[in-house]
């Protein structure tokens, strides 16, 4: 096996799939809906690596995968900026940005 | 290190929530802070940036002057008058010896009075210059301090030139002057006038025309002239507002009423207002001084006949000037004795400065310092 | 709209403006005074800290110690003390302490003082790492003036013949004196 | 680059550590109490993917992911955690929830990640014959005005969207202007 | 008299309007202000009291006339009263001798209402003056103000006992006040009934003493 | 040996260590010459009694800072507050290493070079930010406020011409653009009217972006001395600030010598007297002397009179720049 | 109070045992001549203060016209005014957050002694910044002239560096 570490598939697809499972255990675990929001960048962030990776590897238009990752990151910081919003907004309302504390969402 | 473990009132804690209504802090400027001029504190609730309420402090340089005033005689006492506002240090002698010849029925001689003028307006002046650099600074331009000392150090060298002091002068005396002027005191003063009126049109192209400057005052920290009037605001400020009060032509007093000079004033009351109020000020006061030079008596600088030990009679007696910030009062209570039993200062910067806790509602941070520098404060001048 | 580009343009001309003034001055020569290396001529009226004057006739102070300058004094500064010596017809002064440090140069004292036996002293620049160098003895300084000035030395300052005659200062003072 | 010594080696390194950066990045990221390290740690996370991404041959894609994840994501999120609360709470939850989710999230993701693993490991990926374009920056541009137009207009559109949102959800409460 | 020629440059700006008494004149500007107060539409405020010329007896030029021979603090002849339209007891002063038109001294309940009447005649307060009078046992605080548009001074003096000093708050008429009764307050302890927050102002936030008492011991 | 010298890691080795040198002199006396600079404007010397001419006040003034006490207050957060510093400084230092100061004098002539500035400069942001956010000190937090809010507001209009530009020249290569504008001063991109007409408006926007991003006056709001104390550095002391103030011209440098690259010909001289990179130095020295001239004459702007010229002038007309660039390129 | 003040002492009475003589004298140099003053005027010395930074006699001259405004960046503390008792506890904790080594100069007789405003029975005024903490360089006057406080700067050189670079001006 000749290949150095750097050009292999498998080495991107475990990170990716690490990344991923740290994201998920931050999404479940966080309490605040900015450390939520942090942790689905994280999984937002996974994806694109898969998506670079296999376009590298496997596409026969590695020009895809990248513009997809770019729609992602686009996406993203949509994402953050409509959450964060969201977030002081609810932040004035309840004075606090605890899930826990947000009972009136339940209705 | 004990260093890390003070906090000072300035660099306190982080804001964190109050559990409810707005989310609010109180910023401490002061009293060691680059825009108060000295050490006024400024304690300010803010929402953000906003002020929601600005509260000064004051009596972080009360220097117990008119504790002293009951403890010195009149003579002993001039010397303090430089030294409540140290920028305007003439025109506070000015009213504090003219207390105390109206009481005592001195008429001081009319080159004396004449000399007083000049001065007087020389000093109005470099304290202008001092403001007019100092509020750059405020505004974050550097440069203009620096080019007004320059010229405030041509009025302090013919100052000193004559008494012999460059900020304090303690100048008058009950009953006329220390000494008197010299040809070369004269000339001077008239170089000086010929050079500050390009020095002004060079203002004008550097600041008040200057488009960033402009945006900073106009319509900024606008007061009323009911506010005015509700606070006892005086000089620049008053007139900023609209209203053309000043000292030299409402209560007329040493040689005032033989000059021809206008009182400059704007309707708008903004801190636009106030800074152009100042800067024609300054125009006027060239003026003045060109008439006084032009008219100067000669004659003796003192009066004849000022006792050694001087008593007032007893009574109350005002004598009010138009001091570089507005009006300054002294109301000395006499019982016949050599020393005031009461002496009161009347200090303009403290009228001035008890309506900006008003003004500066819901202003944002930099309008606020804007406000205050418009203001034109000397803190010694609150103190006292 | 209209108005909106004239707005721009006319402000950004006089940003333009300032920035011809400010470089305007950058070519002109500068007005600073290298303190150390050249001096500034002091004012002949300047007011330091007083100093006694010698009479040219005796080379001794003229003070006669009448305290009128201690009396005048607001801030309490100067201490004089003096006493009649044997076979002198005056009283002269024996001690002249001036606390500099609470002093606020109003000249009270040098134009209380009938004689001109006290006048201001050219220390402009005076810096020190103790307070105790601004407490001074007057008497003391005035003597060790002298001993230091060699008699040869004809504008020293402290030639006795000199001081009281020459100083520009004196003469001012003269000129208008107080009543 | 081959004419160096051993230069497979150095660029091995810089891969793993590159790697390592990504994962540490992560980890502070979910796991820190305060939340500004958490955000720190996302833009941690974003260098060392940028890394990543610079190793898949595509340097301008390691660039916009440091120009939009930690000049825009990150700064925007430490500016909300600015104006609302700066620490996540400590104690004040009871132990039993949080064991059961800390739990729950743990168990969650190891077996996310090893399922992932499996399926990486076991699927055997082919690499195409030939490329149809070289994946540059001209070529990601062509694509997107091409192919790819209507995603990048809906992309563009929900850029608008979210601005104009975002303006409207954060300016209502405040009364001054 | 030389004729003053201000640089033509200058004169531009400077072209303010002269006013003395006449307030309502509104100001001429310089051009680089036109643009500052177009702004500002024609909401410009007038004037609070548009008073005619009323030339209150002013002094003379200091040098021109000499001072009548010493006569007595208290004039004989009882003079103008310029404040005599209203109804607290003024009277009036010699301005050269002392420095204000017209002097009243009403009672510690009358206090507020004056500075009213006062308030009402376009007055502002110029200042609050205390004294300790230790012999008669009295404090007596002092209350000047001046017209900004006719130039007009007056005082107000009210005494109250020494041991129990206490006076209405005049700064719901004058906000102005605020400050000169805490300053007061400070220095010699009377109380201020109603003041909103009477609080040391110059000195120390702790302080407990009133320095300007004559039976002051630091 | 040689062969190793040559290879391109020891090269970029080599060029960040010059880099760095460069820097470090040019921070440094980037600080005199504003000194010096403010003094003239002054009419007076600025520093003169340290060395000739005040050359050695740089070097005590580093050895001051270095030696004085680090003072880390009680509460704040540490570990960012030492961080930040250093985050400001190195992608300054890095961004350079893609600036081409001659024809072959860059340290790395990457493809996407104007892209890894952007990209680097982005982190200053955070810098600035943790180390107001870790100062724990409502000076430093406002200062933190605005500045994030400001550099938002101007990374649009910079990064928009910068498309212009790359619309124009067709590459992100910084040497390839310099390359373009070969030839007399008038090819430059500062005058090539014929391409764009307002081409010396977008120079004149960048160079307005490029201040309000590097936080010098008149748009100093993040150390906005008479109302913030500080700013962001209040807490900060001996070296932590020292680092801050190079990297603070650093930044300037960093500005300075994008601007004469995107605009005034790089390297190319219009003459050809001198060697490429003296030219390239004059210009970038002449840029930071008109930051410097800039500074010392006005005062600064009232913020949301700084966000306003973003929002409502400079985005506009960067846009309609762009806008127009394109029609204009797609009817020729 | 005193602790500081104590620490002080023992740093000052520690510094010869611990001797690098060159490198002494190098951090000595570096010091003397970046002295960083704290914008901080009080009252009427700190106008003197602002002429001494003006053109006419220029601070940066020396290097010192860098006023910081943060008490964290400033190597020297310039008490231009009197101190009265409301101000004193704001000083001193001005004084703390300055990093060492730090000076103070004392411009002006207020902050030497509390200078004119000292009378028997004053209830204000802090007599001299030295009951505060430890003063370096006296520069008396009232106020004084700008060349006073250059001649202090000079002597708080001269301290450090334990030599005179400039020419003492002649009497005048």
């Amino acid at each position: 096996m000749n290949t150095p570490i750097y050009d292999r598939l498998e080495i991107y697809l475990v990170a990716a799939a690490l990344l991923l499972a740290i994201g998920i255990y931050g999404l479940i675990r966080r309490r605040t809906l900015i450390g939520m929001l942090i942790s689905g960048e994280l999984i937002f962030s996974a994806a694109s690596l898969n998506f670079m990776a296999f376009s590298r590897f496997t596409a026969p238009d590695p020009a895809v995968g990248r513009i997809f990752v770019l729609f992602i990151m686009g996406l993203a910081a949509a994402e953050v900026a409509i959450g964060l919003s969201i977030i002081i907004a609810v932040y004035r309302n309840y004075r606090s940005v605890k899930t826990r504390e947000l009972s009136d969402l339940n209705g | 290190m004990t260093t890390q473990e003070t906090i000072v009132s300035n660099l306190a804690d982080v804001p964190r929530s109050n559990g409810g209504g707005v989310e609010t802090f109180v910023l401490n400027v002061g009293p060691q802070h680059p825009a108060t001029h000295g050490v006024l504190r400024v304690k300010m609730t803010m929402d953000g940036e906003y002020v929601l309420r600005a509260e000064p402090v004051c009596g972080y340089i009360h220097r117990m002057h008119e504790k002293m005033g009951e403890n010195r005689t009149y003579a002993q006492f001039l010397p303090n008058t430089s030294r409540i506002d140290y920028l305007s240090a003439m025109t506070y002698t000015h009213a504090w010896a003219g207390v105390v010849e109206r009481a005592a029925k001195i008429q001081p001689p009319p080159r004396a009075e004449y000399v007083r003028v000049i001065t007087s307006e020389l000093n109005r002046i470099s304290s202008h210059l001092v403001w007019w650099g100092a509020f750059l600074l405020d505004l974050g331009g550097f440069t203009p301090l620096l080019y007004a000392f320059d010229d405030r150090e041509m009025i302090l060298d013919l100052l000193e030139r004559i008494t012999g002091a460059r900020l304090t002068y303690c100048y008058y005396r009950i009953g006329g002057l220390y000494n008197d002027v010299d040809e070369e005191f004269i000339e001077g003063t008239r170089k000086f006038v010929h050079h500050m009126r390009p020095r002004l049109k060079m203002y004008r192209e550097l600041v008040t025309e200057n488009i960033i400057f402009r945006k900073r005052l106009i319509d900024i920290g606008p007061i009323s002239q009911e506010m005015c009037r509700k606070y006892g605001a005086t000089g620049p400020v008053i007139r900023g507002s609209g209203i053309p009060y000043d000292v030299r032509k409402a209560e007329p007093y040493s040689a005032y009423p033989e000059f021809d000079f206008e009182i400059p004033h704007f309707r708008e009351g903004d801190s636009m207002a106030r800074y152009l109020v100042r800067m024609e000020e300054m125009a006027q006061s060239l003026r003045i001084i060109e008439q006084a030079l032009d008219k100067l008596p000669s004659g003796p600088v003192m009066a004849e006949k000022v006792p050694r030990v001087l008593k007032l009679p007893a009574g109350d007696y005002c004598y009010a000037v138009e001091a570089a910030r507005g009006r300054f009062m002294v109301r000395i209570v006499s019982d016949n004795k050599e020393i005031a039993y009461r002496a009161k200062l009347r200090t303009p910067c403290l009228s001035n400065l008890s309506l900006f806790e008003e003004a500066s509602q819901g202003m944002l941070l930099p309008d606020a310092l804007a406000l205050m520098g418009s203001l034109d404060l000397v803190i010694p001048d609150i103190d006292r | 709209m209209r108005n909106a580009v004239k707005e721009v343009v006319s402000g950004f001309y006089s940003l333009i403006v300032g920035m011809r003034v400010t470089i305007g001055q950058f070519f002109k020569p500068i007005v600073t005074v290298q303190y150390p290396h050249e001096t500034l001529k002091i004012a002949p009226r300047f007011r330091g800290h007083i100093e006694l004057v010698l009479d040219p006739a005796t080379g001794k102070p003229k003070c006669f110690a009448c305290k009128l300058c201690e009396r005048a004094c607001p801030s309490d500064c100067i201490t004089v003390e003096g006493a009649k010596l044997e076979g002198a017809k005056k009283r002269s002064v024996t001690a002249y302490h001036l606390d500099f440090t609470k002093c606020s140069l109003c000249g009270s004292c040098v134009e209380a003082c009938r004689d001109g036996a006290i006048r201001f002293s050219r220390d402009y620049n005076l810096a020190g790492w103790s307070k105790e160098d601004f407490i001074m003895d007057l008497f003391k300084r005035l003597e060790l003036e002298a001993q230091a000035a060699s008699p040869e030395k004809v504008d020293g300052r402290a030639v006795p013949g000199l001081i009281a005659a020459q100083d520009a200062a004196h003469q001012d003072k003269t000129k208008t004196d107080l009543k | 680059m081959n004419a160096f010594p051993a230069s497979n080696l150095i660029v091995s390194v810089a891969f793993v550590f590159a790697l390592a950066t990504m994962v540490l990045g992560a980890l502070i990221a979910v796991g820190s109490r305060l939340l500004i390290r958490s955000v720190c740690g996302l833009a941690i996370c974003s260098v060392g993917l940028a890394g990543l991404y610079y190793f898949l041959h595509s340097p301008f894609l390691a660039l916009m992911e440091l120009l939009i994840y930690v000049g825009a994501v990150c700064v925007t999120v430490v500016f909300a955690i600015m104006l609302a609360e700066p620490t996540e709470p400590k104690n004040e939850e009871k132990r039993g929830p949080t064991l059961f989710w800390g739990g729950t999230a743990l168990a969650a993701a190891v077996a996310i990640f090893w399922s992932l693993w499996w399926l990486g490991k076991s699927t055997g990926w082919k690499t195409p014959a030939s490329r149809l374009t070289d994946g540059s920056v001209k070529a990601i541009g062509v694509s997107l005005l091409t192919t790819y137009s209507m995603a990048f207009e809906l992309i563009s559109v929900a850029l608008l969207v979210a601005i104009l949102g975002a303006l409207a959800i954060a300016r209502t409460g405040r009364t001054k202007p | 008299m030389s004729e003053i020629k201000p640089n033509p440059e200058e004169n531009k700006p400077s072209s303010v309007a002269v006013s003395s008494a006449k307030a309502s004149v509104p100001a001429a500007v310089p051009p680089g202000v036109a643009q500052h107060q177009a702004n500002k539409g024609n909401e410009a405020p007038k004037p609070p009291a548009p008073a005619p010329a009323q030339v209150a007896p002013k002094t003379p030029p200091a040098s021109a006339s000499p001072k009548p021979s010493a006569t007595p603090a208290p004039p004989p002849a009882p003079l103008p009263n310029p404040l005599a339209h209203l109804a607290a007891p003024f009277q009036g002063v010699d301005f050269k001798l002392k420095g204000f038109h017209a002097d009243a001294s009403v009672g510690p309940d009358q206090v507020v209402s004056v500075a009213e009447q006062l308030d009402k005649d376009g007055f502002s307060l110029d200042t609050i003056t205390g004294v300790d009078w230790l012999a008669q046992g009295q404090m007596e605080v002092v209350y000047d103000y001046f017209h900004p548009v006719r130039g007009l001074r007056a005082a107000v003096r009210a005494r109250i006992p020494r041991d129990n000093p206490e006076l209405p708050t005049i700064s719901a008429v004058f906000p102005g006040a605020n400050w000169h009764e805490r300053e007061t307050h400070d220095f010699f302890g009377i109380r201020f009934l109603g003041h909103p927050n009477l609080t040391p102002f110059l000195l120390p936030e702790d302080a407990d003493y009133h320095p300007l008492k004559k039976d002051f011991k630091a | 040996m040689l062969k190793l010298l040559s290879t391109e890691p020891v090269r970029l080795l080599a060029f960040l260590v010059g880099i760095m040198a460069f820097v470090g002199l040019n921070a440094a006396y980037l600080v005199w010459v504003e000194r010096k600079g403010a003094g003239r404007f002054q009419r007076r010397p600025g520093p003169t009694e340290v060395g000739y001419a005040g050359l050695l006040q740089p070097i005590a003034d580093a050895i001051k800072l270095l030696s004085k006490q680090l003072i880390v207050p009680q509460g704040v957060d540490a570990a960012l507050f030492r961080v930040a510093p250093l985050l400001m400084m190195a992608p300054a230092l890095m961004s350079l290493a893609v600036i081409p100061f001659g024809p072959s004098l860059a340290a790395r002539n990457i493809n996407v070079g104007l892209l890894l500035i952007f990209a680097l400069g982005s982190i200053n942001v955070m810098a600035i930010m943790l180390g107001g956010w870790s100062s724990r000190n409502k000076y430093a937090i406002m200062s933190a406020a605005r500045v994030v809010s400001q550099n938002v507001a101007y990374e649009i209009p910079t990064l928009l011409v910068v498309i212009t530009m790359i619309m124009i020249t067709g590459t992100m290569n910084l040497n390839e653009i310099v390359r373009q504008q070969a030839g007399a001063f008038w090819h430059w991109n500062v005058f090539r009217v014929w391409v764009n007409p307002l081409m010396p408006v977008t120079f004149l926007i960048f160079f307005i972006c490029m201040l309000a991003e590097t936080n010098r006056a008149p748009f100093d709001m993040a150390e906005a001395e008479s109302e913030l104390v500080a700013g962001a550095y209040t807490e900060y002391s001996s070296m932590g600030f020292g680092v801050f103030f190079m990297a603070e011209y650093a930044n300037i440098l960093l500005g300075c010598s994008l601007a004469t690259v995107l605009f005034l010909g790089g390297w190319q001289s219009p003459f050809g007297i001198l060697p490429g990179v003296l030219w390239f130095l004059i210009k970038m020295y002449f840029l930071v002397f008109a930051v410097v001239w800039v500074r010392w004459t006005f005062p600064r702007t009232q913020f949301y009179g700084l966000l306003n010229l973003s929002w409502k002038l400079l985005i506009p007309v960067s846009l309609f720049t762009l806008i127009l660039s394109s029609a204009i390129m797609k009817l020729y | 109070m005193e602790a500081q003040a104590d620490n002080a002492q023992i740093l000052k009475d520690c510094a010869p045992l611990v001797k690098f003589a060159l490198l002494d004298d190098l951090l000595a140099l570096g010091r003397a001549n970046s002295l960083w003053p704290l914008t901080f005027g009080l009252a009427c010395c700190a106008i003197e203060m602002m002429a001494a930074g003006a053109s006419r006699f220029d601070l940066a001259r020396f290097g010192a016209e860098v006023f910081r405004p943060s008490p964290r960046q400033a190597d020297v503390m310039i008490v231009a005014g009197t101190i009265n008792k409301k101000m004193a506890g704001a000083v001193k904790t001005l004084y703390d957050q300055m990093p060492e080594p730090k000076w103070v100069i004392a411009m002006g007789n207020c902050a030497i002694s509390g200078g004119p405003f000292v009378f028997p029975g004053q209830y204000a005024v802090v007599e001299g910044v030295e009951k505060l903490f430890p003063v370096d360089v006296y520069v008396p006057g009232c106020p004084p002239r700008p060349e006073g406080l250059i001649e202090g700067i000079l002597k708080l050189e001269e301290k450090l560096t334990g030599k005179r670079r400039w020419p003492v001006p002649p009497p005048q």
